[in-house]
């Protein structure tokens, strides 16, 4: 049975990569334009200019930032966007506030953050937390504001305690939107991180990218994207899996045989 | 009105609900005015949008009301108060998909502070009594309407509760089960000496488990009339729907019912004579 | 169905239209106030923070000089346009996704791939194709907002009630009445935070491209500013995009006022 | 809109899209543009301004842009990677006197960093890596008989680093006016001019141009370089009437202007001047091919 | 089994459904095999979690079976079919929460395009005959759980369909209201030749509407007996309801449903033996 699913499987997860691909090549090759390398030039430079000591120099140092500022998006994010969703004035109060820091330019807000945190690994964090706070912030407090009132009216006639209420009523109820927030940072978390390496930074994944466009390598910056994309795609399975677990229920219910 | 034996537990003064306002304004209840004592089983019925759900909820302090109080053991009710258990209508939605049927049932007994011990005794129990011992472990979604209502019963009756308010508890399952659950209900009654108030549509059923059955106008409602059961306490499905005083109280209630439909509770005197004077 | 919105307003009672902006005045007012005190007590260093008091002489300054407004304008243009444009694809292309599952499961690698690549690596890209027009940063705004739009709308179609589609399908309401009148009311909640959300990145990458690639609007002057140490001036143009940001908000909210007042967020507010 | 109504206005005149970033050496554009020399040669300037030359040399290639301002550093490094673009004019140039330049790295009065030795060892913020700053930097710390190996290099942008500077995140600031003037006015001490200090002659900044258009269109490439040198020669003599300019076309505090060093405005670019450069961020790791990089650049300039 | 007498629209063969695989898998239906005739009304009655509304899923193409086919007016039913209209159970989620009652009921007339005309004429028809004539500019959730379920049926009716599928369309209204709907079920059925699939939990109203009663066994289901009902075709809830046959019918009917908690259809021939014979 795994057998036969494997070449469907594979049909279905490559078409699509290998149509743009082939697509990007033809378009590479008719226009020769050096912002446009053709993915087989890329493909040579990516060893060189990956494998050889920087994925241990640069990406692995910019991921840990990454996973230690998302989680702490994650935590601040669903902590507050709990509150701020379940007392309204508060929430009438705070979001335009939100909304204010969310409008400024992070190349106009990260010298603030310098001014705070510093210009080390903490301001990096700092960024990359900044910017992922947002979806799952606004996610939450849209989750638990969207809770079915008759869900409510069950756990406040059995009097449930309000921790009780909000472990196993409030956030298992809001859970399905906070996984799309969730969702939708971990590729903003990606972007901060490489915006944060460009201020004051002497290492990592973003700020090669940066370096290898101010230099013009240009190839060098498309590998830099390339594995990008890749650790998108690598974060986004692993959160999924970790979605599956947490979501079983919801994904049960919602997949249901139609 | 008429006399309650027992001491009352739970008064309702006054009490009148008016949804939104304005041009778009619902009166759903108009004035209720009564009292429940201790332990008494009250069946209420009423036409479809009567405000029998409106006044359940504001009885278990789910919903305010718009003028007039509803007070339980000498406390005005401003939440819903400790030691109440409550099937809402909607039993489906008040399920939480993402616990299973026995986590379901276990929640309420958490927050009460039971032991492990104790809460799996209790639901195990309630399972039993309501016959899905063998879908603890289901998600709500998995079931049936009527086993997800059952679901609802259960962890209402694993509560323990010293009122248990049911909203159409039977709707949605077949007579047989139907039956079953209101010896149940009977049975809990009578051995925990709870109070029950119970909405039902079904006419038999309320003069089948009912002290007194409480008839509701139309919206906006009032009582249009209190119908004692005085049949027997040990009560059996096949015997005591046999009796003929059943049969005479289930007539006087069908046609109470049909007469409810018409006659609604109006705050300035304007028609209906008997409504004006039963609200004054 | 025009009708509604006003009377579940009245709903909600106590002269409720207006309650909503005073809490949010309350929140801008303390967060200005703080912008205020904490540079002028030196708990930052005022020349790289400047107290709001000399920011807003400095916004002064600059809402009698045309040139602000005219570049105002066309950072407002292409922001709403990008959003505009990004939020039309989101939404119809989230749809399209999330409702063919085959379809889903071919795009998904891709979509993951393309997510992360950040805008400042695509600007030689948008300045090689459009130069430095407005077409470039719309390309980035485009580009970077699209994402938060379809993400939110596929999540969306999925937390569609079984139940309200499978009605939808019994009566046969084909694929016209069964998207514009099921599928798009199910999934406003989403779509309304997907444009917030898109909104705030869509103004962030309008003036980024303008600060980097140099096409027309308030990101310019603040590359100007910016290199002329002139501070307070540059705290004033940021104050402006942030502000926007705040009328984002109101927007959003208004209209969800107005739209989503049959959902259990907006209902259970009002009650 | 304006372009349109202008051009219709005076038909004879051809637009010229200059990219530049809003630095004081741009001022002679600005000038020349007064003094009516781009005019007398057909020409009407469309100063662009945008952050840095790497963005904007897409808009260059694709023809958006005529002509480019930029860093000359930058322009090699993209020459260096088969850019196809040309070196036609001096853009800016150091002062050539040490401590009265227009660049400078700056560090804390208790610091005790003397000279630009002194930086090793230090973090020193540089406005890009790998820039004009640090390739002169490290000559300059050659020179001062320092190894810039030894530094750390942090990119960080010319707006930030009194801030950082102040509060000890970094130990040293390579900048240049207007904020050398401020931050040294906060107390902060200038040890190096790190482009006198790499060569008396050293060229900051160039004016380039695509391939293409040397060959598509000569004529307009010289008549541009044409008005310029007029402009740079006006310029040279007439500081005030520079400092008049920075006023319209920055944002920068009139008194900080009067204050502040100007470039200077010596006309001349020679195929050794870009060589030198070249030479220079070769030996700073900041370009791989020196002399490629030069004659792929200069390839105009010598058919001169 | 039983004959048929108009021409069949409807086949189910050897419908089985299960529900997930492997070790928590559910069979539902066990096997289902019946036709139904040309303007029929059938109700189906069982327990609680037999499969009822499994197989109404079924039979309207929202769910595909595990093995066997519904074939409706001899094509396979892979999808909804059209001329149908089905009143879900879950009859609150199935009403759209940002229509108006009017604009529910008036969504699949659209879909059929209809005139402006035509579907206001239908919506107010329909709406009256449900009694809620004074609500439709109401929106769903400002209604009782009764009215709701008026509005589902509204819908359906004023669909003018050729198949009618009702899934406990009455189990929130009131015994009056209940009857009345009842009547207009058997008048729709009459006058427009619909035919009619019923799931009910009440035994009185299953005999006084059907012309069969199918009565399943509990999960896995199968139909464990066919009750013809030979009541005249002209029915009214005073006298039918008097009659002998009427009481034998719902005794009949009562004592299968008593029996069916008990007997499931098993593939393999374990022990039950009546359902193993049905089964083969
Ligand atoms: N949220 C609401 N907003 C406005 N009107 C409402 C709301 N909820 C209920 N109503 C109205 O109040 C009246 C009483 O409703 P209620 O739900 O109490 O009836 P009910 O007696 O429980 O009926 P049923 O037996 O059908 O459940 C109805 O006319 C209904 O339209
Ligand atoms: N999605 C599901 N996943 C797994 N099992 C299910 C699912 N839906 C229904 N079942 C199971 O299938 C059986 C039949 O369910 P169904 O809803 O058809 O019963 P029903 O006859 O309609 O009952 P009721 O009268 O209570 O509505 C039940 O045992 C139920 O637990
Ligand atoms: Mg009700
Ligand atoms: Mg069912």
């Amino acid at each position: 049975m795994n057998m036969g699913k494997l070449p469907i499987w594979l049909f279905v997860t490559l078409t699509v990569p290998a149509v743009i691909l082939a697509l990007w090549t033809l378009l590479a090759e008719v226009t020769e334009s050096l912002y446009w390398p053709s993915p087989l030039a890329i493909a040579r430079v990516f060893p060189k200019t990956w494998l050889d000591g920087r994925m241990a120099e640069d990406v692995v140092p910019s991921l840990v930032r990454l996973a230690v500022g998302y989680l702490c998006a994650l935590v601040i994010g669903i902590a507050i966007g709990l509150v701020v969703g379940s007392v309204r004035r508060l929430r009438l109060a705070v979001e335009p506030v939100f909304e204010f820091f969310r409008a400024i330019p992070p190349p106009v807000l990260v010298p603030i953050m310098m001014l705070i945190a510093g210009i080390g690994d903490g301001m990096k964090i700092t960024v990359i937390a900044f910017g992922c706070v947002w979806p799952i912030l606004l996610n939450t407090v849209e989750g638990v504001r969207g809770i079915d009132g008759i869900q409510i009216d069950t756990a406040r006639s059995y009097s449930l305690r309000p921790t009780q209420r909000l472990l196993n009523v409030t956030i298992p109820s809001a859970s399905p939107k906070i996984f799309v927030g969730a969702r939708q940072s971990l590729a903003i978390g990606l972007i901060m991180m490489v915006i944060s390496e460009m201020f004051a930074a002497s290492n990592g994944l973003g700020y090669n990218i940066v370096q290898f466009q101010r230099l013009f390598q240009l190839k060098e910056m498309w590998s830099g994207i390339i594995l990008l994309g890749i650790i998108g795609v690598a974060a986004n399975a692993i959160f999924k899996l970790v979605e599956k677990r947490c979501l079983r229920w919801y994904l049960g219910m919602q997949s249901q045989e139609r | 009105m008429q006399h309650v034996e027992k001491p009352p537990i739970l008064s309702v003064e006054s009490l009148r609900k008016v949804y939104g306002s304005g041009a778009g304004a619902v009166e759903a209840i108009g004035n209720l005015d009564f009292t429940i004592g201790h332990n008494e089983l009250i069946c209420i019925v009423g036409p479809s949008g009567a405000g029998k759900t409106t006044f359940l909820r504001c009885l278990s302090g789910l919903l305010a009301p718009t003028s007039g109080q509803v007070v339980l053991e000498g406390k005005k009710v401003e939440g819903p108060p400790e030691g109440m258990a409550v099937v809402l209508q909607e039993y489906s939605r008040s399920l939480y998909p993402w616990m299973t049927v026995y986590d379901n049932i276990e929640l309420p007994l958490k927050a009460k502070g039971l032991s492990a011990g104790e809460r799996k005794a209790a639901v195990t129990e309630a399972l039993a009594a309501v016959g899905l011992s063998s879908s603890r472990k289901s998600y709500p979604w998995q079931l049936s309407g009527g086993m997800q209502q059952r679901v609802a019963i259960a962890r209402a009756i694993a509560y323990k509760p010293k009122i248990l308010v049911m909203d159409e508890p039977f709707a949605a399952v077949d007579a047989q089960t139907r039956a079953d659950l209101e010896d149940l209900v009977r049975d809990i009654w009578q051995r925990l000496g709870v109070t029950v108030l119970f909405v039902t549509h079904d006419i038999d059923e309320s003069v089948y488990l009912g002290q007194r059955v409480l008839v509701l106008s139309s919206a906006p409602t009032f009582i249009m009339e209190e119908v004692r059961i005085n049949l027997p306490d040990e009560r059996d499905q096949l015997s005591t729907r046999a009796l003929p005083e059943f049969a005479r109280l289930r007539t006087q209630v069908y046609e109470l019912i049909q007469q409810a439909k018409h006659v609604t509770y109006r705050t300035q005197p304007a028609v209906a004579g008997e409504a004006v004077s039963h609200g004054a | 169905m025009t009708a509604a919105p006003t009377q579940t307003k009245k709903q909600t009672g106590k002269g409720s239209s207006r309650e909503p902006l005073l809490w949010g005045l309350l929140g801008v007012g303390i967060l200005l106030a703080l912008f205020e005190i904490v540079p002028r007590f030196g708990l930052l260093n005022s020349r790289y923070v400047p107290p709001l008091s000399d920011v807003l002489a400095a916004l002064g300054g600059q809402l009698t000089d045309g040139g602000f407004w005219v570049a105002l304008g066309s950072t407002i243009l292409g922001w709403l346009l990008g959003l505009a444009i990004a939020s039309v694809l989101g939404v119809a292309g989230g749809v399209v996704v999330a409702s063919i599952p085959i379809l889903n499961r071919m795009l998904s690698s891709t979509i993951e791939f393309l997510r992360p690549i950040p805008s400042v690596a695509l600007v030689p890209i948008a300045a090689l194709l459009f130069g430095t027009t407005m077409q470039a940063t719309l390309l980035l705004v485009v580009f970077a907002s699209f994402w938060q739009v379809l993400i939110q709308v596929m999540y969306g179609v999925r937390d569609i009630d079984r139940v309200a589609m499978d009605t939808a399908r019994t009566y046969r309401l084909g694929a016209f009445w069964t998207i514009r009148k099921v599928v798009w009311p199910s999934i406003m909640p989403y779509v309304v935070i997907g444009i917030r959300l898109a909104a705030a990145v869509a103004l962030i990458l309008e003036i980024t491209g303008e600060l980097v690639i140099g096409s027309p609007g308030i990101g310019k002057l603040i590359v100007v500013a910016q290199s002329s140490v002139a501070t307070s001036t540059m705290y004033a143009l940021v104050l402006v995009a942030a502000l926007l940001g705040v009328l984002v908000n109101v927007g959003t909210r208004h209209i969800e006022g107005r739209v989503l007042f049959w959902h259990a967020s907006v209902r259970s507010e009002g009650a | 809109g304006s372009e349109q109504k202008s051009a219709a206005a005076n038909g004879e005149l051809r637009e010229a899209h200059v990219g530049a970033v809003p630095v004081v050496d741009v001022a002679a554009l600005y000038v020349g543009e007064k003094q009516g020399y781009f005019e007398d040669e057909g020409l009407k300037l469309n100063i662009e301004f945008g952050q840095g030359s790497a963005a904007m040399i897409p808009s260059l290639l694709n023809g958006q842009f005529d002509m480019l301002y930029g860093g000359s550093v930058n322009m090699l490094q993209a020459a260096g990677q088969d850019l196809p673009i040309q070196a036609v004019a001096v853009g800016g140039r150091t002062t050539g006197v040490v401590g009265k330049d227009h660049g400078g790295v700056l560090v804390l009065p208790e610091s005790g960093i003397e000279n630009a030795a002194g930086l090793e060892g230090k973090k020193v913020a540089v406005n890009a890596l790998r820039g004009l700053h640090e390739v002169s930097l490290w000559a300059a710390i050659k020179k001062a008989g320092g190894d810039p190996k030894k530094v750390t290099f942090l990119e960080m942008p010319l707006a930030d680093m009194g801030a950082a500077l102040e509060s000890g995140r970094i130990d040293a600031a390579s900048t240049s006016e207007p904020f050398l003037g401020v931050i040294e006015g906060d107390g902060a001490k200038n040890i190096a001019s790190l482009y006198a200090e790499a060569d008396p002659n050293f060229v900051t900044a160039t004016y380039f141009t695509s391939t293409k258009m040397t060959e598509t269109d000569p004529e307009f490439v010289k008549a541009f370089v044409r008005a310029l040198e007029k402009s740079f020669a006006y310029a040279d003599a007439n500081p005030d009437a520079v400092r008049a300019e920075l006023g319209n076309f920055t944002k920068i505090d009139p008194a900080l202007i009067d204050s502040m060093t100007l470039t200077r405005f010596k006309w001349g670019l020679t195929t050794e001047d870009v060589r030198l450069i070249a030479r220079l961020a070769a030996d700073a790791e900041s370009l791989e091919d020196p002399d490629k990089a030069t004659d792929a650049v200069t390839a105009f300039l010598n058919e001169q």
